[in-house]
């Protein structure tokens, strides 16, 4: 079948299924259940796992097909949310790395959203660090005893397994004591804690590892050989963040500059100015976004590139909230009820520089890979982690 | 133009500044500010007691202590610096007010700490507004005192200071005076202009103490230019916000012919200086200054919602801009 | 919506870019702008003869190429970050503004580059206005041609182009259409974005090389982070002007209902941006970049040039506020 | 005699001798004799060295003494530009670290103006990094052999004399094989050559030395304690830069407040907005100088505060270059005779961010030394000079 008809059945089949579904973010249990039936009916019309291979419960189509359902999408809100750690970073790991018996297991409950995976990488003495974390595995004669803390985990609380990075070898430099497993998160000692941010709310979650017990056949990839797995995980975290990146964010965003030319006072001149600047760089990064898309398509890969347009987002997430804020004045952070939502977006207009790697590695990255300038000395690369300096 | 400290002054600031630290410290401030009445009364019981704040600027013949402004804004800086939550910047801003319109009536109540007042600002806003004994209101040059009135308590991006609307009912005028009413407003942007301030210099000092302990790829995260240049450019921010702040405080007590072009300039270079302080201080944290335990949001919603107290930040510099005959 | 290149366009940029590496490189263009002329007669004729530049916009019914403004954005990029010296871009000027008003007559000796245009712009300034055979005056919705006219001599911040300022005598007019008159001021602005992308990536490509050859404290300036993450920054400006740049000549193509605001977003962003990357790229080379003999200050004297050339930047900001109906 | 006496005398003074008199930065052959004949006035009416010891030549009084004569002076301009590297850099050093015989024989003619002093410390491929110099002094038997280029050398073309900082043990770490010399810039295979800077003009020079003979006895402070006696004189420097920073510039600046309000179109709110800004950072940093400066009369030295300064006045030179170009539009860089004064300042803008120490090198000092923050690894600090990475 050509491209052509594949998109036509694809926009039909959503037009039939996915008119009044709705992303609501994290969902509570009710939302839960709609989404994992509405994966269900998706992967049985053939739209999970479009590129995956057919072995595990794909479809073994190419990447264009992929292209074009997520094309035709862009126009559908789908409540897939709870399954993208798991479509967009721990399966696609899994197909990378994982063994025939681990494949078989879990890729196809992933695929029909039967099982919600999360990642558990990030700690609070590891962030923009990763290879810094502490959690430590430790060998028993029938797998491995895991003890620490992760955090920044989202969907962890309907999460039934995750991929889970812990630290095997304390006695070689950070990157090289590392091994990766697929943990269950019903496990007794696994506990899951949401983690209340500055908006008031639980985007995330902490998640506490006492005594878990890890079966050997979880292993993914070799022992102490995490960092290259975690670095397979991350390369698929990137391309998933950046192939949406800047996208337009959601129409009704409250401090983007087609809600402000109605809310803001234009008819000063230096109001209507700052909405131009506002414009210029909503313009400047969405015509970026789309000639990376374009490259991409072209058969271009932007790599680094990507984190240019990231630092740009979050920036730009930031200066609106800002700019929104400062124009509408004092009735922006003192409303009565229901006129917060100025109020919600400044507060959450971090979220975009702090998520998925700070301003400052967002620089690190398009300088050294981009740029290809030299890099800082290091002191930490070839130190035993025991001797090495980490947060206590 | 005065624009460093006398010992007195170094003096009263390290007083209130070791009152605040052992009196309200951040958990105390969170517990505070979630609590029913938003604050802790004994704590502004003590700061008008002890320290006899409330009636700081307040003239001797009305029970006050007959400082100046370079004294108050000491005061607000440190208030600033701590979060503070309560209706201590509510009750300045109405002491200003009633001292500069020459009211005999209110000030002995709100010097004694005894009245709490506070002052209807643009909209109908007040901080405050829902616990005050007297809401003061400016129409033109008169002001008016109103004790009921329909106060509608708002919800606030800032959870250390609440704010009410306040339906002003008829109200009786206590005093009129065009230039009284002119000076106060002044007054106000040099006041808030000390708070933010504090702010900024309260939000320098956390992230430059991370900067300090952190560490990532083996390195303390202040040994990076990365952070460090970002970190001197934060400093510069300072040194100007304070040379203003002195400059105003001085204006407002010395050069009255200065006061307005200063306000103006303390409130537009303050203003900005402090969110943008305040933002990069919770940015640089990383995610745990995301997280609602960590004290950085709380910073960086004081400095928002005191850039607008005011008003849209551009009034500020339209009036600097009259001001200037541009 | 187009933003990326074609094989053909590729091609395009790369014989352009290998000609001006051999025959216009850095010290020829510092000989050339001294110059009696002020540029390379023999550079400019080959340009126009070998590669066929000066007609590359123009239709082949009158001896132009008939390429696209897509071709013309590159290789004004080209000549822009190599600062050809002489009257490339006056000329082109003048085929847009020919080519929209429907002009037969002047054209062909233009893309032959045997007869020397260039436009009067706003206050009666024209690039390469003395050297000029016809300098082009716009009145309203009619174009005059002049030939003789009084021409001064201007002095330049950018040495590597002349301006002249001049006087128009009687010209005769060649065409009149409000349309085509509108519609090349809005190609002139991306002509003049083209160039200022390459003029910024030019200032951007010298600062990265010299980061990796440049050492102070026993490292390369480049492995600083106060390096680094400027450069960094100059690269995210980098990339957001070309894909506007882009955008603005496949709207030129394409598009026409989207020119006019594609026009005057790429003035506005690409010219400040051009500036700012052309001055970080002065400023970090350090005191070397302050001397006569280093080129950095070629590209921040042009690009500031270039900012201001088709008036105060404030204007396209303005005119994108109108287009946007606020 | 009491220090409202002395101001009123010194003022006296000025007012008789200093009316007509001009200072245009580096004067030729004939403005030098002038400002020669100026100083010897002024050291005879006992205002120059007025703080510096008497068996000198100095006047031997206090630090009130000489800030209430500069107060005063601040309102003439006098002709005393070329002697400012000896008076406020090469004649300080002397006075802490010379030999009896050398401030005997030097510094009554530097206060006098008989002799202009210049001071050799930056390279070409040593700019920020001052201690990476090359110039190599190699011991005679009556002393010492010097060659090498220093560079960014004002009034050298005028200057009977250099403080030159030379490198004297390559086999010692970068600060440990250093030492400094009075050079005579007479003195055969010194050649001083005028360094064109991008306004077209020299405002600097760079010297070249040949085999230059230096006597033994003019050795400054210990052999291979170079280092020490250039941060004496570093820090000299920095007291007479930020002691002057922001002091508001000449009166006629075409790019500041005052003259673009007359020049701008502020009917335009956009651009009297513009100007706020203008007036907002200018007023900022004058403040910000004027406490610097009370704290100083108040005893408190600034120290390295002064850093902040420098940085935000190189900052606010630069942005208010800019934007009177941008606000004047095509007539700021294409002009008639005499209309170039926007041009010039826009190529001039560059020097106070380059000249007395980088943005980047400020930044540096305002984090290490005003905020006390970690330093950065150092690769450089115990490595012998001759097998470190510098500049070829």
């Amino acid at each position: 079948m050509n491209l052509q008809e594949y998109r036509r059945r694809a926009r039909a089949w959503l037009e039939a299924n996915a008119q009044d579904t709705e992303a609501e973010g994290t969902p509570d249990a009710g939302g839960v259940a709609a989404a994992k039936a509405f994966m269900a009916r998706m992967y049985d019309a053939g739209y999970s796992g479009i590129s995956w291979p057919g072995e595990w419960g794909g479809q073994g189509l190419t990447q264009a097909e992929e292209r074009a359902f997520a094309e035709e999408a862009a126009g559908f809100t789908l409540p897939t949310y709870v399954f993208s750690i798991g479509l967009g970073m721990c399966g696609p790991t899994l197909v990378d790395l994982g063994t025939p018996e681990q494949k078989a297991r879990h890729l196809r409950p992933l695929l029909r959203g039967e099982e919600i995976w999360c990642q558990l990488f990030s700690e609070p003495g590891a962030g923009s660090d990763v290879a810094a974390l502490q959690t430590r595995a430790t060998p028993t004669e029938d797998g491995w005893t895991v003890t620490g803390q992760k955090v920044w985990t989202s969907v962890a609380q309907h999460a039934s397994y995750g991929l889970l990075l812990t630290r095997t070898d304390v006695d070689a430099p950070k990157h090289k004591g590392l091994s990766m497993f697929i943990v269950d998160m019903r496990a007794p000692g696994v506990t899951v804690r949401p983690l209340r941010d500055m908006t008031g709310r639980a985007h995330f979650n902490e998640i506490f590892f006492d005594d878990v017990h890890i079966p050997a056949e979880n292993l993914v990839g070799q022992v102490n050989d995490g960092w290259s797995c975690a670095v397979t995980t991350l390369l698929h975290e990137r391309l998933s963040i950046s192939s949406g990146v800047g996208m337009g964010g959601r129409r009704d965003n409250p401090v983007a500059f087609e809600a402000l030319r109605h809310t803001a006072d234009t008819a000063d001149p230096v109001v209507a100015d700052q909405l131009v600047e506002l414009h210029i760089r909503s313009r400047a990064l969405a015509l970026f976004n789309e000639r990376l898309s374009q490259e991409t398509k072209a058969g271009v890969f932007p790599g680094a590139r990507g984190s240019a347009a990231k630092l740009l987002l979050a920036e730009l997430t930031m200066f609106q909230a800002d700019l929104a804020t400062s124009l509408a004045g004092p009735e922006a952070v003192a409303y009565e009820e229901g006129g917060g939502r100025l109020a919600e977006a400044v507060s959450l207009a971090p979220a975009m520089a702090l998520g998925g790697g700070t301003n400052e590695i967002m620089r690190n990255i398009i300088g050294d890979r981009v740029l290809n300038l030299p890099p800082e000395p290091r002191v930490d690369k070839n130190v035993p982690f025991k001797d090495l300096k980490v947060n206590g | 133009m005065k624009l460093v400290l006398t010992e007195e002054q170094r003096e009263l600031r390290g007083a209130v500044r070791a009152f605040l630290a052992s009196a309200s410290p951040l958990p105390e401030v969170r517990r505070a500010a979630e609590s029913e009445t938003g604050h802790d009364p004994e704590v502004y019981r003590r700061l008008n007691g002890e320290l006899g704040l409330a009636g700081l600027v307040v003239g001797e013949e009305h029970g006050g202590a007959g400082a100046g402004y370079a004294e108050l804004a000491l005061v607000l800086e440190e208030t600033g610096a701590a979060l503070l939550p309560g209706p201590f910047l509510a009750t300045t801003l109405a002491t200003i007010l009633l001292t500069e319109v020459g009211d005999k009536e209110l000030l002995p109540g709100i010097a004694a700490g005894t009245t709490l007042a506070t002052v209807a600002l643009d909209g109908g806003r007040a901080l405050n507004g829902a616990e005050a004994d007297v809401v003061l209101a400016i129409e033109g040059p008169r002001v008016l005192a109103v004790r009921g009135g329909d106060r509608t308590p708002l919800t606030t991006l800032d959870i250390t200071r609440r704010q009410a609307k306040v339906d002003l009912g008829a109200g009786e005028e206590i005093a009129s005076s065009t230039e009284g009413v002119a000076r106060a407003r002044d007054l106000f942007a040099v006041a808030v202009a000390a708070e933010q301030l504090g702010v900024l210099r309260a939000s320098l000092d956390a992230i430059v103490g991370y900067a300090k302990l952190r560490v990532t790829f083996g390195r303390l995260i202040g040994s990076y230019q990365g952070v460090k240049h970002r970190l001197a450019d934060m400093h510069c921010k300072l040194e100007q916000a304070e040379s203003i702040v002195r400059y105003a405080a001085w204006a407002a007590d010395e050069a009255p012919d200065e006061l307005s072009s200063a306000a103006a300039l303390a409130q537009a270079y303050a203003g900005r200086a402090c969110f943008e302080v305040a933002r990069d201080n919770l940015l640089l944290h990383g995610g745990i200054g995301f997280t609602w335990e960590h004290d950085a949001h709380l910073y960086y919603k004081r400095a928002k919602a005191d850039e607008v107290l005011l008003g849209p930040p551009r009034a500020h510099r339209t009036r600097l801009a009259e001001l200037l005959e541009l």
